[in-house]
């Protein structure tokens, strides 16, 4: 069992020069028995430079997150043919800190019967699992990613995991029907949801061969290609099970509020129920980062490296930097964009219809197209269209041309065991049950009354 | 060499298909009865091609000697030179001389060269300990291995039962059209062919066994295969209950043959047989210390009487018929019912040597053959004549066994094959077109039926001069050699073989007379088909389909389609043309070779009864043989004239011999003797069962009651609380670790006399890498 | 040694973690207070995982057993009443078997120490079989900070040498599933389906 | 509906049994005002609902027994607040009945011309509020932009947007204003494409034909047993509606059909309400045709008396026939006033409707019930 | 007990003459060898029979016995990596046994907490000394 080692990646990228320089120069002032055991080097490398990267990423993540809210609530506003907020500062500009200052001043009530600790645990678990998760999130090269770690997407998904107890912590701790409803319903609609999107991620490891968010953006930077194009119906499987994963309308039942009032958050008020709030859309940025990255290149263009080696040889890291960081965040408001938009598009769906989807569409999907996807990947290794070096896959343009061809020819397979599966489905085809209710309301039977006497 | 695998495996893999998937794959009839036809055919070309390699194999000169030699090693053994038989390992002993019979070495210059094709070792059983016989007190390796065996004797039984099978598949796919489990009937009858192929292949009695109740199995199936008529059920249990009388003495054979041989390959125990000096005549051989061998073949002739029906077991063969006729023509004339004689003749060297089975045998087979001869006459239900005609034959083929013609009985046996087939898918074609419905088989609604099925009529007609003994057709030879050498039996004493040639003489005349009884019926004299209980209003006639409207009156019998009239003719043309294959020397003074002697002499043991030579034309055969002729014509006008030209004249004849008519009609009153002596005898047996209940039930609640009275103490412990036990599993984990532990505290802790441990334990560790 | 320096500050840091957390998993009164000290220490654990280059195992005990055994606990707790629980969470033996646990804590400890003392653990070298060994050890080039091989050794692992446990682990879960199924189904659902 | 008592507080077990009691309401976002439905459920599925009224009850039909008939008008606007102009249009039309009144021609024409206004601006609220209940925000806003629209033509008209009131006993306040025709003209050349719209966003929508095919049936038997009218009534199929049965103002004249359902589940009750919009339009366009000049008020006495006696009389309002029983003692007051709210009756098959579904489908049901707490409770 | 009380007064006798007691823990803080990992996982062993023995609820019961798996997986994983540093054969078996511990824990926690509304459904209580019923 011959193994081939990957190519080495750096787990934390180094810290750039003049940072180490500048913690050389700061040793001097420090006492002898901290700086002994200490190299300077490690110290930039493993301390200052994480933590400037943790700080810059935090702020600039926050404002992201604070900013996601105005954006929905503009998008929306367009979409519903109205302007949205306008009024605090220009164009409404400083509308989510207006909103935050208003949640933090509001007043922070604790039900009585609550459970206390778990009460006030709840929305930071939430809000911790959602933060956590950017640490290992592939901004850009070099610098631009704070670490990388081996199991990144396994991270993730544990982490993400985790954060579903914030939910039901919080839903059971504030010891009143709806939050409990909510709080079960979201469990059990992550858990499901949960399987789905690990399986459909596994089908992407079959290109990615690793888990290190970098080495999935390296292995299609080195293809130079996305694998949205050889993953075609895992990407849809994934896009559609992060929705529910999120707790997004249509799948926004933990928090329905014409059913459940507000859901797992009924109770809760002012900063606490702005974490949870922030939690969700720092979910959102999590998930939209995963899909671009799985899916979309993360922070990789085709033709980046050729406008790379284009410039100066002392702007080019830079430069790649600067492309990669931008294409990241563009990557991801798409994939943010199409949220909203499915957000304010369409009606919510119900507990069972929304199992229904979880069990008996995406998790048959993913699991047929984990099986589709191997044997189309054995299928072309065995015509010798790809090839595995170090641990990197290697393909021409016949190769990729199959593959991609391949992976949009196994949406009917996939669609064909969904269609048997759901075939008795009572609500298989709606359209098809219509046949006794009219088509449009131009067809509905009209009558002509009776005749006035 | 292992072609001969192939040839049971094609109709196995016809079954699995037909009868596993065929319905849920929604085959058509063409599709399943295509696949059951090319499965038989293909086993048929296997069979074909393996004896035709096997031909060629047994004429090899270091075959033969190497088959010689092994025979030779193996008769010492069986004579007891003190050497336990070890079939592993004999071959690389030495053989300790012994004194070789003069007339062995001179007698048969052809030994049996089987090919044996171990597929695998099926019953490992270990060293056991023989009891009976020369050998007792040795040991032997129990070791039944799925082995089949092609020799001479399972050849010829293949060609024909493949070939004979083929056809028949072939009339089933007309005979069943429209059936409703058409897939379930090919796929018993695939199960059959395997079975069978089993049975005749096996290279030791266990794999016989195995075949032997495959085909019981699937007979029963399809004697049963009507479900909605019950006397199918009711036949169906009772065929597969008389056979089991006649297995229970098989397998007693069995063992008994183990014990005295140690092995259970036809092969070794054949040639240990032939070693074996022949035993006493009488009454005297009835015990396993003077007549091992005879117990052994009486045995062995139990199992085949019940499987071939014969006396006393022979009364399920003519109820077998309420199957679907191909299933008749196939199992109940042409291949299963001969397995007894099969086997027979394969253990020929125990009867030889048994000259009271072989006389058990003899009379038995005359009996049996006159006796259905007698009921024949009187039956009205065309198969069930038929039925009773072939328990008659298969009699006469016994009566060549048991008076040492094997060769005439297995030659029998295929023409008898090719005849009766015939016969039966003729009666066939006459059922299906002859009433509306398809299912009227009594002869009384019958008449004039040539007018209507020509092709029919005329291929029957030939069976019918086949099975009359008319001479050139095949069972003309068959026959007359079977009578021949009953004559001149050299089993027995001269009066035996008169008497059983005259019976033999007589019963043949009968058979002539009710064969041509059934075909005057139904294809001569008045058309009385209209009379049938299928144009009556309300006729209750349940065959399944439950329509009783009377069937309409411009009806007219039929001929069967293609697919039915070709199996006919081709099998009427081997009834005429078979019977060549094994003309008697003595007719033709060697100037027409006997193929059929010639290619079976390997197999046949002459040690005892050598062959006469043949010196020249003998003409007292041809006169015994134009007398039986004769006799048959003289009979066969005789019905002629009783059931066409003055039909109303059985009918008194009835009347006068009232008290024979009844024993003929009533089959000798057979049935009514096993209900009321046997059945009702065991039954008032079991009544007095109910003290042994009482006693064994007092045993066992006397041990349930100390069990209960014991447990008041000990139940205490069981609260029921699942932590409760938990607890004491910790306990026990404690206690087991510190007990198995507190040597190595004491070591550790309180070193007393021994070298203390190294000062700084972590340092000794391997560094890390 | 197996941690030195930063490694071992943080195994202590996570060993009193996983203790204490463990400590109150037993004694907690509120079973959903359980549950979370379960989490807690479970995860302390999975960080000591890492500790011991373990990364992909680490990650699947926190996806498998918080993200989901952990949740199915907290979900079927809030299922059932357990309100009458909070009063004695205890049961009438629980002094006997805390001793009995604490004994046969004891001895493990012992054993554990006395085979430390005997000089190590296992003093036996395995066979060798050098090709093996280089597949499995962990590169000794590798430069530090570098991201390990661990879930393709473990890949490489379980679907070669453990390929048979793998179908029978796959066999137990489908068992699970459908005995899960089984069970959970109310009256009205078996009423419905049988 | 005595299956549970109504009060359900059991708050130290949760899951005591397998079912849990949920009171959805009076504050809850999709019960319409101050409904108050108490469940119960198992799991999510509803075993028992009963519904608790009478949050909103001002003693309306006493009052009216101490007001002159005059004054009793206003009040009609309070009762279904969403639909205003017909609860007016019913009183007036009962007290001339009762006295025998002619009303003008014109003031007739105004009048259909109104309450149809009013019924599309009635329907537009319910398509809102029923997208909005099953998790269509944008419909709900989509909606509330048309009936925007109307309720500007209403605030010229009326003076108000919500308590519309200009219909006096024996014809009308005042006329319509110049631009009156034009707008509303205006209005219904635009409105056929946004109902496009909406219906672009929900008849072919998945989630949305999942949530309401097959969901609430009710069967025509049932619906008439319960006494249900309006749209709740012609979903399943019953061909009923007041303006072609007892036709009253100037409906005879007019061409327009009646939209009935088939299977009586929420996704018909909605089809048969949107088609009702494209009609009412229909009957809009035609009044605003054949629109005669002349006189709004007819010739009424300076006190109104109303003989004694009593008289019914029923109109088809947005929701359902609402229909008003009036006896009089002859006098300036009536001795009593019983109104036969549409609501009322169509909340009454809630729970036929929805025990056995999920508490989703009890607010898409309620939804499309299409119930006014201010008529319920009066 | 007494025999534990002298075995551990004659192991620190015998102790007192080697390297200073403070100095050995100080020296076991810094460097972390197997057997710490082993001792701990046998605490949290330990701890978690205890809340097997003790608890009444069964849930409780059933997360006590998930403590005690994964102490054994720490364990496997302790010895896993000790095998790696010393250049083991299958220094991954430890890891792929964790797996299959958490497999079998998964599959246990589906089918126990089944069995445990089931339980409930038809006893209205899942107190573990409430429920006798494996006496009969």
């Amino acid at each position: 069992m011959m193994m081939t080692q990957g190519p080495w990646m750096l787990a934390l990228s180094a810290s750039p020069k003049w940072l180490e320089s500048l913690v050389e120069r700061l040793f001097a002032y420090l006492p002898a028995w901290l700086t002994s055991s200490l190299a300077p080097t490690e110290v930039a490398d493993f301390i200052v430079w994480p933590l400037i990267q943790i700080g810059v990423m935090l702020v600039v993540v926050l404002t992201a997150v604070a900013y996601l809210t105005l954006a929905e609530r503009k998008v929306s506003a367009w979409i519903q043919v109205r302007v949205g907020p306008n009024r605090t500062g220009p164009l409404g500009l400083l509308q989510p800190a207006a909103d935050g200052i208003k949640l933090l001043i509001k007043e922070d009530v604790i039900p009585f019967k609550a459970d206390k600790t778990v009460f006030t645990l709840a929305p930071i678990i939430s809000m911790v699992c959602a933060f956590i998760v950017l640490a290992v999130l592939p901004y850009g090269p070099h610098y631009a990613s704070i670490t990388n770690i081996n199991i990144g997407l396994l991270f993730i998904l544990s982490v993400s995991s985790v954060g579903v107890l914030g939910i039901i912590l919080g839903g059971w701790a504030s010891n009143s029907k709806y939050p409990l409803l909510g709080a079960l319903r979201s469990s059990a609609q992550m858990v499901s949801y949960e399987a789905a999107i690990g399986l459909t991620i596994v089908s992407a490891l079959i290109f990615t061969r690793t888990f290190s968010m970098q080495g999935i953006v390296e292995a299609q930077r080195s293809l130079g290609i996305w694998f949205v194009l050889f993953l075609f119906p895992s990407f849809i499987v994934f896009l559609i099970s992060v929705v529910a994963e999120t707790n997004r309308a249509p799948f926004d039942l933990a928090e329905a509020e014409s059913e459940l009032v507000g859901g797992f958050h009924t109770e809760y008020s002012g900063f606490r129920f702005s974490i949870f709030f922030i939690a969700e859309y720092a979910n959102m940025v999590v998930v939209s980062a995963i899909g671009a990255t799985l899916y979309l290149g993360g922070w990789y263009v085709p033709g980046m490296d050729w406008v790379a080696a284009r410039l100066p040889e002392a702007y080019r890291e830079a430069a790649l930097t600067l492309m990669g960081v931008t294409a990241f965040a563009i990557k991801c408001g798409a994939i943010l964009y199409l949220f909203i938009w499915m957000r304010w598009t369409f009606p919510r769906y119900r507990y069972d219809q929304l199992m229904e989807l979880g069990w008996k569409w995406l998790m048959p999907a993913a699991l047929a197209n984990i099986a589709l996807t191997a044997t189309i990947f054995i299928v072309g290794k065995e015509l010798g269209l790809v090839r595995s070096a170090g641990g990197v896959l290697q393909m021409d343009w016949q190769g990729k041309l199959f593959f991609t061809l391949a992976g949009l020819l196994s949406m009917f397979p996939i669609l064909a065991l969904l269609n048997a599966i759901n075939r008795n489905s009572k609500s298989f085809n709606l359209r098809a049950q219509r046949t006794t209710i009219p088509v449009s309301t131009r067809k509905v039977k009209l009558s002509p009354g009776v005749k006035a006497a | 060499m292992y072609l001969v695998a192939l040839v049971p495996f094609f109709p196995l893999l016809g079954f699995i298909v037909n009868g596993l998937f065929a319905k849920r794959l929604g085959f058509s009839e063409k599709v399943i009865g295509a696949i059951a036809c090319a499965m038989v055919a293909a086993s048929f070309v296997c069979s074909a091609a393996a004896v035709y390699e096997f031909s060629r194999h047994a004429r090899d000169n270091k075959v033969q000697a190497a088959a010689k030699q092994r025979e030779a090693e193996l008769q010492a053994r069986i004579l007891g030179q003190g050497v336990a038989y070890d079939a592993k390992t004999d071959t690389k002993r030495e053989a300790p001389e012994h004194k070789s019979d003069d007339h062995k070495e001179g007698a048969h210059e052809v030994v049996a060269t089987p090919y044996v094709v171990t597929l695998f070792e099926w019953m490992p059983g270990g060293t056991l300990r023989l009891t009976l016989g020369a050998s007792a007190g040795q040991t032997a390796e129990f070791s039944v291995k799925w082995a089949y065996q092609l020799d001479q004797l399972s050849g010829l039984y293949i060609l024909f039962v493949t070939f004979v099978a083929f056809f028949i598949h072939l009339f089933a796919i007309g005979y069943m059209h429209g059936d409703p489990s058409f897939h379930r009937f090919f796929a018993y009858l695939n199960l059959f062919m395997f079975m069978m192929l089993n049975l005749v292949l096996g290279a030791n009695f266990l794999m016989t066994f195995v075949g032997w109740e495959g085909v019981g199995l699937a007979s029963y199936l399809l004697i049963g295969y009507y479900l909605k008529k019950p006397e199918a059920g009711t036949a169906a249990k009772k065929a597969f209950v008389m056979n089991r009388v006649g297995d229970f003495g098989l397998m007693l054979a069995m063992m008994a043959t183990f014990a005295v041989f140690g092995t259970l390959d036809y092969a070794d125990v054949m040639a240990m047989a032939k070693a074996l000096p022949q035993e006493p005549f009488g009454l005297a051989a009835l015990s396993f210390t003077t007549g091992t061998l005879t117990v052994i073949a009486l045995l062995i002739f139990l199992g085949a009487a019940g499987k071939s029906a014969q006396i006393p077991l022979y009364t399920w063969l003519p109820d077998a018929m309420a199957g679907p006729t191909p299933v008749s023509a196939l199992i109940h004339a042409a291949t299963m019912v001969t397995a007894g004689v099969y086997l027979v003749a394969r253990c020929n060297p125990l009867f030889q040597r048994a000259p009271t089975a072989m006389l058990t045998v003899a009379v038995i087979g005359i009996a049996t053959a006159f006796v259905a001869a007698t009921i024949g006459i009187t039956q009205t239900d065309i198969k069930k004549a038929l039925a009773y005609s072939t328990v008659s034959q298969l009699g006469y083929m016994f009566v060549g066994c048991g008076v040492g013609a094997f060769v005439a009985g297995v030659f029998h046996v295929v023409t008898h094959a090719f005849f009766k087939a015939q016969l039966f898918l003729g009666s066939g074609s006459v059922i299906h077109g002859g009433s509306p419905s398809g299912h009227q088989q009594e002869m009384t609604y019958y008449g004039n039926f040539r007018k209507y099925m020509p092709i029919t009529f005329a291929t029957m007609m030939l069976s019918l001069f086949a099975i009359c003994g008319i001479i050139p057709f095949a069972g003309f030879f068959s026959k007359d050699e079977i009578l021949a050498k009953t004559l001149h039996t050299p089993v027995f004493s001269h009066e035996v073989g008169l008497a059983l040639y005259a019976l033999g003489f007589l019963t043949a005349g009968v058979t002539a007379f009710y064969m041509t009884r059934l075909m005057c019926l139904t294809f001569f004299g008045k058309e009385r088909f209209l009379e049938g209980p299928d144009f009556q209003e309300g006729h209750s006639e349940d065959h399944g389909d439950g329509h009783h409207a009377p069937a309409s009156k411009d009806f007219h019998p039929h001929e069967s389609p293609l697919v039915m009239t070709l199996p006919l003719m081709v099998l009427g043309a081997f009834a005429v043309v078979a019977g060549f294959a094994g003309v008697s020397e003595e007719l033709t003074g060697g100037a027409f070779p006997n193929y059929v002697h010639h290619w079976l002499a390997p197999v046949m043991d002459a040690t005892l009864y050598p062959e006469k030579p043949v010196a020249g034309v003998n003409w007292t055969e041809w006169l015994l043989a134009g007398a039986s002729v004769v006799w048959a014509l003289v009979m066969m006008g005789l019905a002629y004239f009783l059931y066409v030209i003055r039909p109303e004249l059985p009918e008194k004849l009835a009347q006068t011999l009232r008290p024979l008519y009844t024993l003929s009609y009533r089959k000798w009153f057979w049935d009514e003797f096993i209900d009321v002596y046997l059945v009702g005898a065991f039954k008032k047996l079991s009544l007095g069962a109910w003290g042994v209940d009482f006693v064994v039930d007092s045993i066992v609640n006397l041990f349930a009651w100390l069990a209960r009275a014991s447990s008041v103490i000990f139940r205490t412990v069981q609260t029921g609380l699942m932590q409760n036990y938990a607890l004491v599993m910790a306990l026990g984990i404690f206690l087991f670790i510190a007990g198995m532990g507190y040597p190595l505290f004491k070591e550790l802790f309180m070193p007393t006399d021994r070298p203390s441990p190294p000062p700084t334990p972590q340092t000794s560790r391997a560094a890390q890498p | 040694m197996l941690l030195v320096g930063w490694e071992a500050v943080f195994f202590w840091m996570l060993t009193l973690v996983a203790l204490f957390a463990a400590v109150f998993t037993v004694s907690a009164r509120n079973p959903v207070h359980c549950a979370l000290f379960l989490i807690s220490t479970l995860i302390a654990k999975g960080a000591l995982f890492l500790l011991l280059r373990a990364e992909f195992v680490a990650g699947a005990q926190i996806l498998v057993y918080v993200g989901g055994i952990l949740v199915l606990f907290l979900f079927v707790l809030m299922l059932v009443n357990t309100r009458s629980e909070v009063e004695n969470p205890f049961n009438r033996q629980d002094k006997v078997g805390a001793f009995i646990a604490a004994l046969v804590g004891l001895a493990i400890l012992g054993a554990v120490t006395y085979t430390q003392q005997r000089g190590g653990f296992f003093k036996t070298k395995p066979s060798a079989d050098r090709m093996a060994i280089e597949n499995a050890k962990p590169d000794p080039n590798a430069p530090a900070g570098v991201i390990s091989a661990d879930t393709e050794t473990l890949g490489v692992t379980l679907y070669t040498r453990a390929v048979l446990p793998f179908e029978i682990a796959s066999v137990l879960l489908l068992m699970a599933i459908v005995g899960s199924v089984l069970l959970a189904r109310d009256r009205r659902q078996e009423e419905t389906y049988d | 509906m005595n299956a549970i008592p109504l009060v359900t507080h059991h708050t130290e077990t949760l899951f005591d049994s397998e079912q849990m009691v949920l009171s959805m309401g009076p504050q809850h976002p999709s019960t319409h005002g101050v409904l108050r439905v108490i469940l119960k459920l198992d799991g999510e599925r509803v075993v028992d609902l009963d519904c608790d009224i009478g949050y909103l009850h001002r003693g309306a039909e006493k009052i009216f027994e101490n007001r002159l008939y005059p004054m009793i008008a206003p009040y009609f606007d309070r009762l279904d607040y969403i639909a205003a102009v017909s609860n007016g249009l019913l009183y007036v039309e009962t007290v001339e009945k009762a006295m025998g009144l002619e009303v003008p021609p014109r003031a007739q024409y105004l009048r259909v011309i109104l309450t149809e206004l009013n019924r599309l601006s009635s329907h537009l609220l319910w398509l809102a509020t029923h997208a909005l209940d099953i998790g269509g925000f944008t419909v709900f806003l989509y909606a509330f932009r048309e009936r925007e629209e109307i309720l500007k033509i209403f605030e010229n008209f009326f003076g108000a947007r919500l308590t519309c009131h200009a219909f006096r006993i024996g014809g009308m306040t005042y006329d319509a204003y110049p631009e009156f025709e034009a707008q509303v003209r205006a209005f219904c050349d635009l409105f056929p494409k946004r109902l496009e719209e909406y219906e672009t966003l929900l008849n072919e929508n998945r989630i949305w034909l999942g949530r309401t095919v097959g969901i609430g049936i009710i069967s025509a038997e049932d619906a008439i047993s319960l006494g249900l009218t309006g749209a709740p009534l012609r979903g399943s199929g019953v061909d009923y509606d007041v303006r072609k049965t007892d036709p009253y103002e100037c409906y005879a004249d007019l061409e327009f059909d009646i939209p009935i359902g088939e299977n009586g589940d929420t996704f018909d009750r909605y089809l048969v309400r949107m088609e009702e919009m494209r009609q009412s339009r229909r009957i809009i366009m035609q009044a605003l045709d054949r629109l005669p000049d002349g006189p709004v008020m007819g010739k009424v006495p300076k006190v109104i008396r109303v003989p004694a006696g009593e008289v019914y009389h029923s109109i088809e309002g947005p929701k359902g026939e609402l229909g008003l029983y009036l006896v009089s003692d002859g006098g300036t007051k009536p001795y009593r006033l019983r109104m036969r709210p549409a609501s009322f009756v169509n909340l009454g098959a809630l729970r036929k409707m929805a025990v056995g579904s999920l508490v989703s489908d009890v607010v898409a049901v309620i939804g499309s019930l299409d119930i006014v707490l201010g008529e319920i409770d009066r | 007990m007494m025999t534990f009380l002298a075995l551990a007064a004659s192991w620190a006798a015998r102790q007192a003459s080697e390297p200073s007691l403070m100095e050995r823990y100080v020296q076991g803080l810094k460097e972390v060898d197997a057997s710490k990992f082993l001792v701990l996982s046998a605490i949290i062993f330990s701890l978690g029979m205890g809340g097997v023995l003790i608890r009444r609820n069964i849930i409780v019961i059933f997360m006590s016995v998930e403590l005690m798996l994964s102490a054994a997986n720490l364990n496997f994983i302790a010895f896993a990596r000790y095998w790696q540093t010393q250049g083991g054969l299958y220094a991954y078996n430890g890891h792929v046994m964790t797996i299959f511990v958490i497999v079998v824990a998964a599959a246990e926690a589906a089918l126990g907490l089944g069995l445990l509304l089931a339980l409930y459904r038809n006893r209205e209580t899942i107190a573990a000394d409430e429920i006798n019923l494996l006496k009969w």
